[in-house]
């Protein structure tokens, strides 16, 4: 299992190191950073000047390497746009996000097991064929027409809810929380809403066809042919079964509830990463989008390993080797 | 700290004595930086105008005046100006003002990374007479000078020496990146960039205090859709743009206020008048017809601005005629109407000059750049079609946008131009210049239009000190342009802000917001 | 007291077009310490009966009528929860697959003590020593360390032994076992049916053992149903329906069952329900071109055959773990003769027949057929000659055709591609092969779906003999088929050998269908090659002791009618 | 499964197909029948919208900019034409860009999925049944793929390929670089689930068959595995359809999808956001509800296709 994880660390050192390629090959091509930086009234010489500053006049594998430097040290530069330390930059409004996918990840996973088990018991059912239809349509528009219609609702017209940003945050050492207070508890609503609806459905409908399969199988009619309860069997015997596939697509899921976070953060104005990076774009901050890129795939990689994990945890087979009596 | 406030915030809305005035407001760009030398765009100096002051200042009809500076006059024959300071006026952090903080930020603004450093391009020399007058020097007799510097910024000299900040940084930032220390109406009391700036009033203000405002704040917003949702559910007080489409509807809403305006900006199409062929379309590499200034008339004739000014800007944009609007100092008043929307003369004109069948062609725009930028350029390809000039448009990004024009990758392209100076003489020197890098002319004259009369006129129109002269030479460049279709401006980019209905505000036509300008009732 | 009456129970499972009749007004009674066998080929309607009593019928099959009584009380018809109490408390079942039987994710004991807990209301404590208790009783060697473990670090026939604990946690009165032994190997099939026998006696609990198996039925039940179709055709004490059946179909149904100790020279065929197929293997001779029979006598040789499987792989070549599979395999198969390997699962048998095959690479050891050595060629087109020269029938009928293709693209594809003959003489041939197998020239334009496992097996003959090849594998090509059916198989096959001189290595584990079969025999275990003799001799005079055992385990049949055989024995 | 059944002389294709139980489930199924019949329905519309639609919207010298904004079934206050479903801030007849647009919306998520599913099925194919260090490269390059996720992939395609196309086609090439973007993102699904079918299918008799007989690695895979795994496939590719036109509306949402000239449904939706608030509620609602109702029917459809192509839920 040891042998596993390093194995598993190596290939994703190598992985983050292509996407960090790949990623850095393309930002030549996003736009010039230039003329966001320099005013009106700016001359070629600033240009020029700026750009040697900037070490932008550099072969593109210099500037790689550069940057892998920086970045085994954890430094990924300064910000075009702010001046920052990106770094600092990214530890400020990583939370943000990460709790924004946090709560919707919790409420795609909870709401879409709970409605995937419900739809594969009462499969012919009225209410389980509703369910399955009209979760569709959550995957069937694009998510920032539906944030915009929530945003429409419940803030314009009943004005239950706030429009935008993340309400008040309470600072716990250099994590900014709004799970304290009201007005922060009330921002997330809306956001998690339309960032989890996707995965939700997803999430429900993979449970709901792996529940199905897992309910035909011997092992389930047998536990039926035991007299055991219709709970006992559909949760204790099927269930945890049904988790095992569940448990790769649902990581990959959440890994991109935080890639998809960029529309619903943008939507909402979530002071997150997501909004990080599509104004980064916007002012090609090239550091900026190069450090979110590393950040994404970091995320990635781990959850995949935590996904590994977890199989070793929840399937014995994976776990003991060939010991017993074969 | 913050729920401090909202407790106050609360009590205040029981009923008791209004103490608390909180206004939030929102646009689209974060001002990137706090150092009001260190970027020169409107959405930082904008920013900066409430937490530092210049020696002048404008005023709500834009006009100068004093502001650190009590008066000012010319040294002599045009050598420069002397600028009288006001005393007994203090940074937010409680140090005096002097001329040598005038003379540092000289120095600073002045300097090689400062982005403010065209500016001072008259300035040979600033010389601190006493401790509350300065003279400031010019190479040539320049009778705008004062005009031009409303936006540069005092700071203290030892605040700045005393955090590493004597010089902006904007590549790698410093202390003056994230904090200020002004003289002016606020301070800014908490900074998350990109997400929120804070601001609370400066007790030791020397101004007369018009406002009644308690802590601001200001929070950037992309989506135009969630600003009008913020706007129209109380989230925030103000926000700057309300979508054109949006301003008739929410004025009608009865919840909140539309205030509209007319921008310095003029918005206007650019032609390729260098190149020899055609680079996009179907006719891509054949002459290019743009060199002959009867196609570029006969496009100004073929857009029909005043249907662009009825839909897509729902009637709250001017026409334009030339490169400035009405507003700004130097409009010519001779030149006051654009050619009429007329697609008979346009193909005639067409005809004549040898292209009775039109011709094919790449029209570059911005998406994201102003108001509504990529709609009216639709509308201009669709116009410009039904007299034959077929346009293949490509709109982008404004990231994408700048590096296309620089490469000159474009047949025509869109572009908007408000003169920092608020003078005309301001895009003749960048739009309409023969380029010269030396000189430093026509760097965005991307069209490449050239005529020797109008590269004459400019040196005159500088340092011509004689109101009346330099009105004729600013009229003859304005009528050379029309003659020649240098550009075809379309009309002059509306202001329209959004404010709840308990807020009072000033707009100013530079779409600066000011913020001891407003009142929460 | 009867344990369980079953009365005129019918099972409908409507469908698109009809209502198709699963169960046909069935009757059957179980008393105390009673096996009673329920026997049929696939579609019967046995294991439907086992469902149907527990309540366990897949949608949207449904009771129709009759009824179901438990000590005189009806249970059918009742709702759900008054099942349940049933089920498993005083009806049990066990199901055919051991390796699916269980929940991988729970421990044994987990699932052991949950059904005692449920069943018995016992504490956990107590519940755990039960478990331990019943472990014991199925003959789990440590069942105190082995209760901690999964499922899946048991052997098969292990792990049918905790499915019966299982079964038997409530203490039932009726274990209805559904192919109990069908998955598992002989010596494992015995030492399970034995277990089943103990414990009914022991407890007095009724068994209804359901199987399509003969040799089972005769071994063990003390009363046999016989079914066809979805009804009851013949019911009564063991020996009295085997030895003397009155039904027709029962009667062939015996007949068809391969003895040990009967040599036959063609099954005779199922003439019950009007399902005798003709075929003539003999007009297939006479377009055939018979090869010059080779110099030696011998075919093929087999020397030293090796091979090896990665069984767990490693970054450092020495850490890694090899499992043999074959391990120095010699054999020679002379012209014309049918050679048989038997051997259990895992001896490796089918591993040989695969590399004789080229579908394995071998990894020590030589090939020689007619003369060429195969295993020293290499290239693709190299083996072309070889290849036009073997052909295979598979075990599963199923699998062994592809789905997506016609029938008759699947018999011209080894012609096409040896471009042995070119235009319409390709669809000439594989009309001419359909016809001689018995299916006729228009199931050619068919997919293999629309053939029941019988007729696929006839469709992978013709495949096979569509490039005329000399020497022939099958690869247990009747263990998945009905009884009947595989005598039909055999009987083609024993045509091939006779009418166009083809000589065959024959798999199977079934020493009875060997001993039909092959001219002589090698027996396998564990990779090895154990003996190799004569058929006859190595089933009156068997050397090796493993070679014995596998004889011993064998079930004899000897109750069983030899009525309709008489014709045939040799 | 008796005898009687292959008795049965063959019937024509079609016949087949009606009579087969595919056909027969699909029959019996409401939410299919009319989900298809919607899909149905604005597939032709869109392939047939130079006929039925009233306008070319992409024709600009068409275009009156007078016409803007006139609503549904009323008459423009200055030229007096009446639209249908009104007309948009260009002045085009809302219902012929819903035409035209879906033309685009669909062509790029079939052309999209297409490319995804033959990328994904061929080196699925050849993880599969070839495995070794090929399959290791392969799925190792689909972990990575997975890492950047969906959106970004496009961002950045989109990006590069603005980078690198000769400046004389870019404005030709939005279509393509979304296809491109979007396929490229999608196809990593299909690499897995065509690699997880090979490898059960591979060691099924009937390949053992073929290569008994000397059948190359190739047509192994084309001809015996290929048709073998294409059900999973199907139903993939259904669903994919769906995202595919969504993610085009997001892309487009973020500024990288079909330029407005020639807008896609998603384009629509992204301009018509911006009149949500201003009254002009036609402009948003009309392409919404042909997008969702596009989405909606492909999903019920791929919904339907799952349940009914498992053989094990029957």
């Amino acid at each position: 299992m040891l042998t596993f994880v390093v194995r598993r660390v190596f290939q994703s050192a190598l992985v983050l190191l292509i996407v960090g390629l790949v990623a850095f090959s393309m930002f030549r091509f996003v736009g010039d950073p230039i003329d966001n930086m320099l005013g009106q009234e700016r001359t070629d010489a600033d240009i020029a000047r700026l750009r040697t500053e900037l070490g932008l006049d550099q072969p593109f594998p210099v500037q790689y390497v550069k940057f892998l430097k920086g970045a085994a040290e954890g430094n990924f530069g300064v910000s075009y746009r702010q001046g920052r330390p990106v770094s600092t930059i990214l530890v400020e409004r990583a939370p943000a996000t990460l709790e924004l996918a946090a709560v919707s990840g919790f409420f795609a996973i909870t709401i879409g097991i709970g409605l995937g088990v419900f739809t594969a018991i009462r499969r012919d059912g009225f209410m389980a064929n509703m369910i399955m239809s009209v979760s569709l349509i959550g995957v069937s528009l694009p998510t920032f027409l539906i944030g915009i219609l929530l945003i429409y609702l419940f803030a314009v017209e009943l004005g239950w809810l706030p429009s935008f940003g993340r309400g008040d945050v309470v600072h716990i050492g250099w994590w900014s929380t709004g799970f304290l207070t009201a007005s922060g508890l009330k921002a997330l609503i809306l956001p998690a809403i339309t960032l989890g609806l996707y995965q939700m459905t997803l999430i429900m409908r993979l449970v709901r066809s792996e529940m199905l399969e897992v309910l035909r199988q011997d092992y389930i009619r047998f536990a039926r042919a035991r007299g055991l309860k219709e709970r006992s069997v559909n949760f204790r015997h099927a269930l945890k079964n049904t988790l095992v596939p569940v448990i790769t697509v649902t990581g990959l899921q959440l890994g991109s509830i935080i890639a998809f976070a960029i529309i619903t953060e943008t939507v909402f104005q979530w002071p997150g990463v997501g909004l990080l990076f599509i104004n980064a774009i916007q002012f090609v901050d090239i550091p900026v989008m190069a450090a979110y890129l590393m950040l994404i795939s970091v995320m990635f990689v781990g959850i995949n390993l935590i996904v590994d994990l977890l199989y070793f945890a929840i399937d014995p087979r994976l776990r003991v080797d060939q010991k017993g009596a074969k | 700290m913050k729920r401090a406030l909202s407790i106050l915030a609360v009590a205040s809305a029981l009923g008791g004595p209004v103490l608390a005035e909180e206004f939030k407001w929102a646009g689209t760009t974060d001002p990137q930086t706090m150092d009001p030398h260190a970027v020169n765009s409107a959405p930082v100096l904008g920013f900066l105008n409430n937490v530092y002051e210049g020696l002048v200042r404008r005023g709500k009809d834009m006009s100068i005046e004093p502001a650190l500076a009590t008066s000012w006059e010319p040294i002599g024959n045009g050598e420069g100006w002397r600028f009288i300071l006001r005393e007994g006026v203090t940074f937010h952090d409680g140090s005096s003002f002097d001329a040598e903080d005038v003379l540092f930020s000289y120095q600073r603004a002045s300097n090689e990374v400062s982005d403010t450093r065209s500016w001072f391009s008259p300035v040979s020399d600033v010389k601190v007479v006493d401790a509350y007058t300065v003279d400031i020097l010019t190479k040539a007799p320049n009778p705008i000078f004062p005009d031009s510097i409303a936006n540069w910024m005092m700071v203290d000299k030892g605040w700045a020496e005393a955090n590493e900040a004597a010089l902006p940084d904007k590549e790698n930032g410093n202390y003056a990146t994230l904090n200020a220390n002004g003289t002016g109406a606020f301070m800014v009391s908490e900074r998350e960039p990109g997400l929120r700036t804070e601001l609370v009033p400066h007790t030791g203000w020397w101004g007369e205090v018009e406002h009644n405002i308690t802590r601001a704040e200001f929070t950037p917003v992309q989506n135009p859709a969630t600003a009008v949702a913020a706007l129209l559910s109380g989230d925030v007080d103000m926000i700057n743009p309300v979508p054109i489409q949006d301003a008739e509807r929410l004025a009608g809403s009865g919840d909140v206020q539309v205030i509209r305006g007319i921008e310095a900006r003029v918005i206007m199409l650019g032609m390729a008048q260098e190149s020899d062929v055609l680079k996009y379309g179907d006719d891509e590499g054949k002459p290019n017809p743009f060199k002959d200034a009867r196609v570029r008339a006969a496009v100004s004739h073929a857009v029909n601005v005043p249907a662009i000014l009825k839909t897509i800007m729902r009637g709250n944009a001017e026409p334009a005629s030339q490169l400035v609007s009405p507003a700004m100092r130097g409009y010519s008043n001779a030149n006051a109407d654009r050619p009429a929307f007329d697609q008979a003369k346009a193909k005639a004109l067409l005809a004549e000059a040898g292209y009775p069948d039109g011709f094919s062609f790449g029209l570059k725009c911005p998406n994201n750049r102003y108001l509504n930028d990529e709609a009216v350029c639709q509308a201009v390809t669709s116009m410009l079609a039904q007299v034959g000039m077929m346009a293949q448009l490509d709109a982008m990004p404004v990231q994408n946008y700048w590096p296309e024009l620089r490469a000159d990758n474009y047949d025509m392209y869109l572009l908007g131009w408000s003169p920092g100076t608020f003078d005309a003489e301001h895009p003749i020197r960048f739009l309409a210049s023969t380029p010269n890098k030396e000189k430093k002319l026509g760097s965005w004259n991307f069209a490449g239009y050239s005529n020797a009369r109008i590269d004459a006129l400019l040196p005159m129109i500088q340092s011509e000190i004689d109101a009346t002269k330099r009105q004729a030479m600013l009229d003859e460049a304005a009528q050379i342009m029309q003659d020649e279709t240098a550009y075809v401006p379309m009309y002059v980019q509306p202001l329209v802000w959004g404010t709840g209905q308990n807020i009072s505000l000033t707009q100013r036509p530079d779409n600066f917001f000011i913020l001891r300008w407003v009142s929460v009732n | 007291m009867t344990l369980l009456t079953i009365e005129d129970l019918s099972v409908h499972f409507p469908t698109r077009h009809k209502v198709f009749v699963a169960v046909n007004e069935a009757d059957l009674t179980v008393e105390p310490g009673e096996i009673h066998g329920l026997v049929g080929e696939s579609g019967a309607g046995k294991s439907t009966i086992g469902a149907a009593v527990m309540g366990l019928l897949d949608r949207p099959g449904h009771i129709a009528g009759g009824t179901v009584s438990f000590k005189g009380e009806a249970i059918s018809g009742r709702d759900a929860e008054a099942m349940r109490s049933l089920r498993g408390a005083k009806i049990s079942m066990i199901f055919q697959d051991p390796l699916t039987s269980l929940n991988p994710l729970l421990t044994v004991g987990q699932q052991l003590i949950e059904t005692i807990q449920f069943h018995l209301k016992l504490s956990e404590g107590d519940s755990r020593k039960r478990a331990v208790e019943l472990l014991d009783r199925v003959g789990i060697p440590l069942p105190e360390e082995r209760i901690d473990m999964y499922p899946h670090q048991f052997s098969g026939g292990m792990r049918q032994r905790v499915v019966i604990a299982l079964a038997l946690c409530s203490e039932p009165d009726v274990i209805i076992a559904d192919e109990p032994t069908t998955a598992l190997d002989v010596s494992i099939q015995a030492q399970i049916l034995e277990l089943i026998k103990e414990l009914a006696r022991e407890r007095q609990t009724g068994v209804i053992l359901i199987t399509h198996d003969m040799g089972v039925i005769a071994d063990t039940t003390d009363k046999v149903t016989v079914m066809y179709q979805g009804a009851v055709v013949e019911s009564g004490a063991t020996e009295q329906v085997m030895g003397n059946p009155q039904h027709d179909y029962t009667k062939s149904l015996i007949a068809a069952v391969p003895r040990p100790t009967l040599k036959v020279h063609r099954f005779p065929q199922l003439s019950y329900g009007g399902r005798s197929i003709e075929f003539h293997i003999d007009d297939l001779a006479r377009n055939w071109q018979k090869p010059e029979p080779s110099k030696s006598g011998t075919l093929l040789k087999v020397e030293n055959l090796t091979k090896t499987f990665l069984q767990k792989g490693a970054l450092i070549p020495s850490r890694r773990k090899y499992f043999k599979a074959v391990d120095n395999v010699s054999f020679d198969i002379r012209d014309g003769e049918v050679f048989g390997v038997v051997g259990e699962s895992g001896s490796g048998k089918s591993t040989v027949a695969r590399m004789i095959a080229t579908l394995y690479e071998t990894n020590g050891g030589k090939i020689t057929f007619d003369e060429t050595e195969v295993t020293a060629l290499s290239s693709n087109r190299d083996l072309e000659g070889y290849r036009r020269q073997i052909q295979m029938i598979f075990q599963d009928p199923y699998s062994s055709l592809n789905p997506r293709m016609r029938v008759d693209e699947i018999i011209a594809e080894p012609v096409k591609h040896h471009k042995l003959l070119e235009g319409a003489a390709i669809q000439h041939r594989v009309d001419e092969l359909l016809d001689r197998v018995g299916l006729g020239s228009e199931a050619g334009r068919k997919y293999p779906h629309e053939f029941s496992g019988g007729q696929r097996q006839r469709i992978s003959i013709a495949r096979a003999l569509a490039t005329q090849p000399r020497f022939l594998i099958c690869d247990e090509p009747t263990s998945a088929l009905d009884v009947s059916i595989q005598a039909q198989i055999l009987n083609i096959l024993k045509d091939l050998q006779e009418h166009l001189g083809l000589t065959m290595l024959f798999i199977s584990h079934d020493l009875p269908v060997v001993r039909q079969m092959c001219d002589r025999v090698g027996v396998m275990r564990q990779g090895q090659m154990v003996e190799v003799a004569e058929t006859e001799e190595l089933f009156a005079n068997p050397k090796e002791a493993y070679t014995r055992e596998l004889l011993s385990l064998m079930p004899k049949l000897e109750g069983l009618s030899t009525e309709g055989l008489k014709d045939e024995i040799i | 499964m008796s005898d009687q059944t292959s008795q049965s002389a063959p019937k024509s294709m079609f016949a087949r197909a009606w009579d087969s139980d595919f056909a027969y489930k699909f029959r019996r199924t409401p939410v299919a029948v009319v989900s298809a019949l919607v899909v149905a329905l604005l597939v032709l519309s869109a392939v047939f919208a130079p006929l039925i639609a009233p306008h070319n919207p992409f024709d600009p010298a068409s275009l009156n900019l007078m016409n803007g904004f006139t609503a549904p079934m009323a008459a423009n206050e200055f030229t007096g034409d009446v639209f249908w479903l009104g007309t948009d801030d260009q002045g085009r007849d809302v219902f012929s860009t819903i035409l035209y647009g879906m033309r685009i919306s669909l062509f790029v998520g079939f052309s999209a999925v297409l490319f995804a599913m033959v990328l994904g099925i061929t080196l699925g194919l050849i993880a599969g049944y070839v495995g070794g260090w090929i399959e290791t490269i392969i799925m190792r390059a689909a972990d990575v793929q997975l890492t950047f996720p969906a959106i970004l992939v496009a961002m950045l395609i989109f990006g590069v390929a603005k980078g690198i196309t000769p400046i004389e086609h870019q404005d030709k090439m939005a279509i393509w670089v979304l296809i491109l973007a979007i396929g490229l993102s999608d196809w990593v699904q299909f690499a897995r689930v065509v690699r997880g079918a090979t490898l059960v299918e591979k060691d099924k008799e009937y390949v053992q068959a073929a290569r008994m007989i000397g059948r190359g690695k190739g047509i192994i895979m084309l001809r015996h595995i290929l048709p073998n795994v294409l059900s999973p496939v199907l139903v993939i590719a259904t669903i994919s359809l769906a995202l595919a036109i969504i993610a085009e509306a997001t892309l487009s949402f973020l500024g990288v999808g079909a330029p407005p000239t020639q807008p896609s449904l998603g384009t629509l939706i992204r301009i018509g956001q911006g009149f949500l608030f201003s009254g002009e509620w036609w402009i948003i609602l009309f392409p919404s509800i042909t997008l969702l109702s596009l989405a909606l029917s492909v999903n019920l459809l791929g919904d339907w296709l799952r349940d009914a192509l498992n053989p094990r839920l029957q």
